[in-house]
């Protein structure tokens, strides 16, 4: 067994008496936090560690056709050099188990790592694994979702791009359409964004002389990341162990297992703590990020500003592996309508795969991105039966006992009560307006 | 091969050797052990390194460590510890201005030589001497509040 | 990628025969916020550093000889904490305040900012300007030259591989002159320009007598607008005439498109940039047209 | 010339996960001198949880929190949670929390029962005392009956709870389903003033009133919605990678713009506390909400002020001057600064 004490010191909250809850408390960890003393991922050193560097492909999309370790493990300081041929088990994913832990025999992104050397310096390290020699085929990519769903894109796993598609239907969209007085038609896109936490990914493995594997990571799901890693590495889940250090910041972006396994079978094969630290540039090329969103919406509503029918379509830029993205996407679709009361509902969502940097979870799931088309699409249905658009927003706004087009029920709906306590707020006053 | 370099660490001399394109920011995490300075970026645009060089802040992943030779240098170390907080980072506990924490230490000593130069600066002031301190977590708002917050402390200190 | 010797030389003539001597691995150091960066990112490979830190007098700002002399080693803090600088050249001190944040102007020099060659440096529209001369020193003897001329490409500057940029020197100002720079950043601080401009004029009864109008990041180097120069020289400051002269400064531009902002943009925001700092100049030279004549 | 303008956008969002199960456990001590310890797998990502949590736990238990110690995040001592994600930690284990906590109070309620002559359904915790609940003055100090219950009647008061809300899948065909157990609401209201000459849009002031059940802890709370909104502010104006042929080209914070300090403008954050009955004390949660009316609300004003849609984010200057261009000169609303 191992014995490891906590990065940090056990948590106490420093407060006074009960009838806790309400209260404006500081947290548990403050007095740690303002001097510095709160022990993240990058923070964590052991006594004979060595450093890990991943070696990622610089293509989008090309056959890994040979992969030469040799000028790189004579490379001085280097202990250990591991490719996807080391993973016992190179595949996971959440819906889709469709992604390696290291790329075997193809890369599907820039920034997808085929190799990860562990050396006595950080700088030994780096130097190694630009000694990676691995030798590319360039295949055919595609990078835009729309190209990727015609039968003739080239394809990243099996026979088709569209990885996923989520339909939702309520009531019968064309019939409202025909009522309509109105119909209202936008497309709407959103770009790649990055979660942007301020500490990169970081972490550090011990190995345990029988063989079992402590993992300090910097992440949001340690149970899930710990699972993971024991699944791929065919290990029992009791005999891998992650303890999660402070996290500088997630938003999503330290979901997933990303450098766990690798560390892991670096340390469990030297016999000695490996450590790695994502660089900047890794995190914003390599890791997750949030889905572009091309999303059309179509809303009928007649002149009364009643809301009759919309119909949605989504099409989310999967990158190379499904990660999040479905479950993204089923979020997203679900919340595509709004918070309005429809009765004619029509959404659609695709989730397509493309030789981009891979999405998954970000701080709203999905919503964002189709938050940001339902509510200027508001405005502007709005504008076109010339409502003013709190009026119409309070109008169509679900209530209790009203429901989303999964049919499901909302209970003690604030909508209107979050809008009239904002509006005081901004002192919003609709008079001395031009037009 | 290494070069040699001192300089005064939150007040006391240390001399270590140094490669010359070591920054001060690794040289003070890997070679000298204190461990508060992050390094977020590694390229000078997130601030999570600030130390102050001389009294002034500076990002020490971009301060070359063989540059440090002879100056003063304070890191969130030498600001204040357990029982001797500077008012900065009692205000900061106070105000819950961090959330995640790790923009805290650079911000703190930004903070703590914004007050040095200027005791009572206006909320301009505050959020120009933190703009070159990124924060992903807090949109700032707690954060200026309690650096104001902390400058009306010390001023009420004074006139005691 | 062995790491690179350091050298901190006590003077310019030490650090030119360094610099000759390593040939193209040797690299001038500064403040490093902008070598730094280039050295960890890879696209420079120093075999040895060249620290001008410990040579006396290089941040030094004084005036000498009809001139503001501004040591290439000061930092833009000390630029614009300089009552010399705020009270001879403020548009100087107004162009420093807006590089960077408060981290990087104390780290990042005059000298860095221009001898990197940036396109985008902000320093250059308002010293171009000011028509400032750029002081070199090498091996042999030492010279100078118009900062204009400093700037060859991006990242390429007139500097041989032994010569050190020292100072910059700036002709102290006259009466009814104003100068005023404008930058057009994609945030409100510790951000590149998308483009930026300067201009200064010297007014005689409201008559626009002389005139220099400078962009940054609108082409290759910083650069002059002369053509719209041209058209002000002479004329009277009205609103019209000083966008009219934009519009041809926004046509002088060959700006680039890039992932901050596309070419078109670019020859947009000269016009405006240039229109609005004209206006600025024209109203702080009016200003001073006023105190002289009282 | 500057034009002003303000926009409006609201939104429901769920707690935890999307029909999947997404449970979490929780264990919990009451020690001999009535302190007590907490073990939960949630990790602090920032957002306060272990602070929140142990807030749930100190009121639970009828503990003071400064005598409540957290166990955090290790999968080999602390008990399973799905993660820090979802904004489901304050109310999935905060209720896995609830119900570790009950048990262990069910025992100290049984043991003061034998000591006060009361069923333990008459009596409560409450601020380090179990007391009679119609007769307050009738009390015993709760670390008297923890130290009886572990060394008297040999039944150390601990507790172990999960929970994970009642979801159901989608119909693959319709949708149809109830794939959340609880929803929460807001309003955010954006004032903007647009450089018509550059197209550069400043963010003058942000409001919003967020509905997240009640407010547990309403400094982290608050908290949370400004670096929300922070981040919406981001989302609609500045941030966006660009990405060619796969290769991301801004791999840098010098070119991947997330808000400084001087870009956010005032926020002024209310809370619309509405207890929900299936929460931890009425709570829901708050982590995502927060940053999604931001940037509709933002591209909303713009609207407003300059009288041009636009419909693809982030809306940079350059999106907004080559709008105005196309606009038709006849539309100018706003009012001018």
């Amino acid at each position: 067994m191992t014995t490891i004490t906590h990065p940090a010191p056990p948590t106490v909250i420093e407060e006074t008496p009960s009838g806790a809850v309400g209260r404006r408390v500081p947290r548990h960890d403050a007095l740690l936090q303002v001097t510095g003393r709160v022990v993240y991922g990058d923070d964590m050193h052991a006594a004979g560690m060595l450093w890990a560097r991943a070696v990622r492909s610089p293509h989008p999309h090309a056959r890994i056709a040979e992969v030469d370790l040799l000028p790189a493990l004579s490379s001085p300081g280097v202990r250990a050099i591991i490719t996807g041929r080391d993973v016992p088990r190179n595949r996971y994913g959440f819906t889709h188990q469709d992604q390696p832990v290291l790329a075997e025999d193809c890369v599907r992104h820039v920034g997808e790592a085929v190799a990860v050397v562990a050396a006595e310096t950080l700088r030994q390290a780096e130097e190694a694994a630009a000694r990676v020699m691995v030798r590319y085929e360039p295949l055919p990519a595609v990078f835009d979702p729309l190209e990727a769903m015609r039968t003739d894109a080239p394809r990243l796993h099996q026979d088709t791009n569209v990885a996923e598609h989520i339909r939702i239907r309520e009531g019968d969209v064309e019939a409202g359409f025909a009522q309509a007085d109105a119909i209202v038609e936008e497309e709407f896109t959103t770009g790649f964004v990055e979660h942007a936490h301020l500490e990169p990914h970081a972490g550090l493995a011990i190995p345990s002389p029988d063989g079992a594997i402590t993992i300090y990571s910097s992440v949001q799901r340690p149970f899930l990341v710990a699972g993971d890693t024991a699944k791929v590495l065919a290990m029992s889940q009791n005999r891998v162990r992650l303890i999660a250090t402070g996290v500088g910041g997630g938003f999503g972006g330290k979901n997933e297992m990303t450098f766990e396994p690798w560390i892991a079978l670096l340390a469990l094969r030297t016999r000695r703590p490996v450590k790695i630290v994502f660089t900047r540039e890794e995190e914003f090329q390599a890791t997750t990020v949030r889905h572009p969103y091309r999303m059309r919406y179509r809303t009928g509503v007649r002149a009364d500003g009643t809301l009759l029918a919309r119909a949605v379509e989504i099409i989310s830029d999967c990158g190379a592996y499904v990660s999040w993205g479905a479950s993204t996407l089923a979020k997203a679709s679900i919340h595509a309508a709004g918070p309005y009361a429809i009765p004619h509902v029509k959404i659609d969502g695709y989730l397509v795969y493309t030789n981009n940097p891979v999405g998954g979870a970000m701080r709203g799931f999905g919503v964002p991105q189709v938050g940001f088309a339902y509510e200027c699409h508001t405005d502007a249905v709005a504008e076109a039966v010339t409502m003013d658009p709190i009026a119409f927003r309070l109008r169509n706004a679900l209530r209790d006992g009203g429901h989303l087009p999964t049919g499901q029920v909302l209970e003690r709906v604030t909508l209107a009560e979050t809008l009239r306590q904002a509006l005081e707020m901004a002192e919003w006053r609709r008079e001395g307006r031009a037009s | 091969m290494p070069s040699e370099v001192s300089f005064t660490l939150n007040g006391e001399r240390v001399t270590t050797a140094v490669e010359a394109d070591e920054s001060l920011a690794w040289v003070l995490r890997e070679r000298l052990g204190l461990l508060g300075t992050k390094i977020g970026c590694g390229t000078g645009d997130c601030g999570a390194c600030t130390i102050l060089l001389d009294g002034h802040p500076v990002c020490s992943c971009l301060l070359l460590a063989v540059k440090a030779q002879g100056r003063a240098v304070v890191t969130i170390e030498g600001l204040g510890a357990p029982g001797q907080l500077h008012p900065v980072q009692q205000a900061f506990m106070e105000h819950g201005a961090l959330q995640c924490g790790f923009c805290g230490p650079g911000l703190l000593v930004s903070a703590a030589a914004l007050l040095a130069r200027d005791a009572h600066p206006s909320e301009e002031a505050v959020r120009e001497a933190i703009a070159g301190n990124l924060c992903r977590c807090t949109g700032y708002a707690k954060i200026v509040e309690a650096i104001l917050a902390a400058s009306k402390d010390a001023v009420g200190e004074q006139s005691r | 990628m062995k790491p690179p010797r350091y050298v901190a030389p006590l003077t310019v003539a030490e650090a030119a025969r360094v610099l000759a001597e390593e040939g193209e691995g040797a690299y001038a150091l500064a403040g490093g916020t902008d070598l730094v960066v280039r050295m960890r990112n890879g696209t420079v490979r120093p075999t040895v550093l060249v620290d001008l830190q410990r040579i006396p007098d290089l941040a030094v700002i004084a005036r000498q000889d009809g001139h503001l002399r501004i040591g290439a080693m000061t930092t833009i803090a000390a630029l614009i904490g300089s009552a010399e600088v705020r009270h001879l050249t403020p548009v100087a001190a107004e162009a420093g305040a807006q590089m960077g944040a408060v981290q990087l102007r104390n780290l990042a020099t005059v000298g860095g900012n221009l001898a990197s060659a940036v396109p985008s440096a902000d320093l250059a529209p308002p010293l171009l300007v000011l028509d400032a001369v750029a002081r070199i020193a090498g091996p042999a003897a030492a010279r100078t030259l118009p900062l204009e001329d400093l700037f060859v490409g991006p990242h390429r500057s007139a500097l041989r591989q032994d010569e050190v940029l020292t100072a910059v020197d700036i002709p102290l100002p006259v009466a009814g002159t104003g100068a005023a720079f404008l930058k057009f950043g994609r945030r409100r601080a510790q951000v590149l320009a998308v483009v930026n401009a300067a201009s200064w004029v010297r007014l005689q009864q409201g008559i626009i007598a002389e005139v220099r109008i400078a962009l940054g990041a609108a082409a290759p180097t910083p650069m002059r607008a002369r053509a719209a120069e041209d058209l002000l020289r002479g004329q009277k400051a009205d609103p019209d005439r000083l966008d009219a002269a934009a519009v041809v400064a926004a046509q002088e531009t060959k700006p680039i498109s890039d992932l901050r902002a596309s070419a078109d943009f670019r020859r947009q925001l000269s016009r405006v940039l240039v229109r609005r700092a004209l206006e600025r100049a024209v109203q702080r030279a009016d200003r001073e047209e006023l105190r002289h004549a009282v | 010339m500057r034009r002003r303008g303000r926009g409006v956008a609201w939104m429901a969002y769920p707690i935890g996960f999307t029909s999947y199960a997404n449970p979490s456990a929780a264990f919990v001590k009451v020690n001999q001198d009535g302190s007590a310890v907490v073990w939960t797998g949630a990790a602090d990502v920032g957002q306060g949880s272990t602070t929140a949590l142990a807030q749930i736990a100190a009121d639970a238990l009828g503990i003071p929190l400064d005598r409540i110690t957290m166990v955090t995040s290790d999968t080999l001592q602390t008990p399973m949670d799905l993660g820090s994600v979802a904004s489901r930690v304050t109310y999935i284990a905060g209720n896995a929390i609830m119900r570790a906590c009950a048990q262990a109070r069910q025992i100290l309620l049984e043991v003061a029962a034998d000591e006060l002559g009361i069923g333990p359904e008459g009596l409560e915790c409450r601020d380090g005392w179990i007391m009679a609940r119609d007769l307050p003055e009738r009390r015993v100090p709760l670390a008297d009956i923890a130290r009886k219950a572990e060394t008297g009647k040999g039944r150390p008061p601990i507790g172990a709870g999960s929970y994970n809300p009642p979801t159901t899948f989608l119909d693959p065909e319709t949708g149809h389903g109830k794939p959340y157990n609880a929803y929460v609401y807001a309003t955010q209201i954006a004032e903007v003033e647009v450089d018509t000459e550059t197209g550069q849009v400043e963010v003058l002031r942000l409001t919003a009133v967020h509905d997240c059940g009640r407010a547990i802890n309403p400094l982290l709370v608050e908290g949370q919605i400004q670096g929300g909104m922070a981040m919406g502010m981001g989302y609609a104006l500045s941030e966006e990678m660009v990405v060619q042929d796969g290769r991301v080209l801004n791999t840098t914070f010098a070119d991947y713009l997330v808000p400084t300090a001087m870009d956010v403008p005032p926020m002024d954050v209310g809370l619309a506390e509405v207890p929900d009955p299936t929460g931890p004390f009425g709570a829901k949660g708050v982590g995502e909400p927060s940053l999604l009316p931001t940037a509709p609300a933002i591209v909303n004003a713009i609207y407003d002020a300059v009288g041009v849609r636009l419909h693809e984010l982030p809306v940079t200057a350059e999106r907004v001057l080559a709008a105005l261009r196309a606009q038709s000169p006849a539309r100018q609303p706003g009012r001018h600064s």
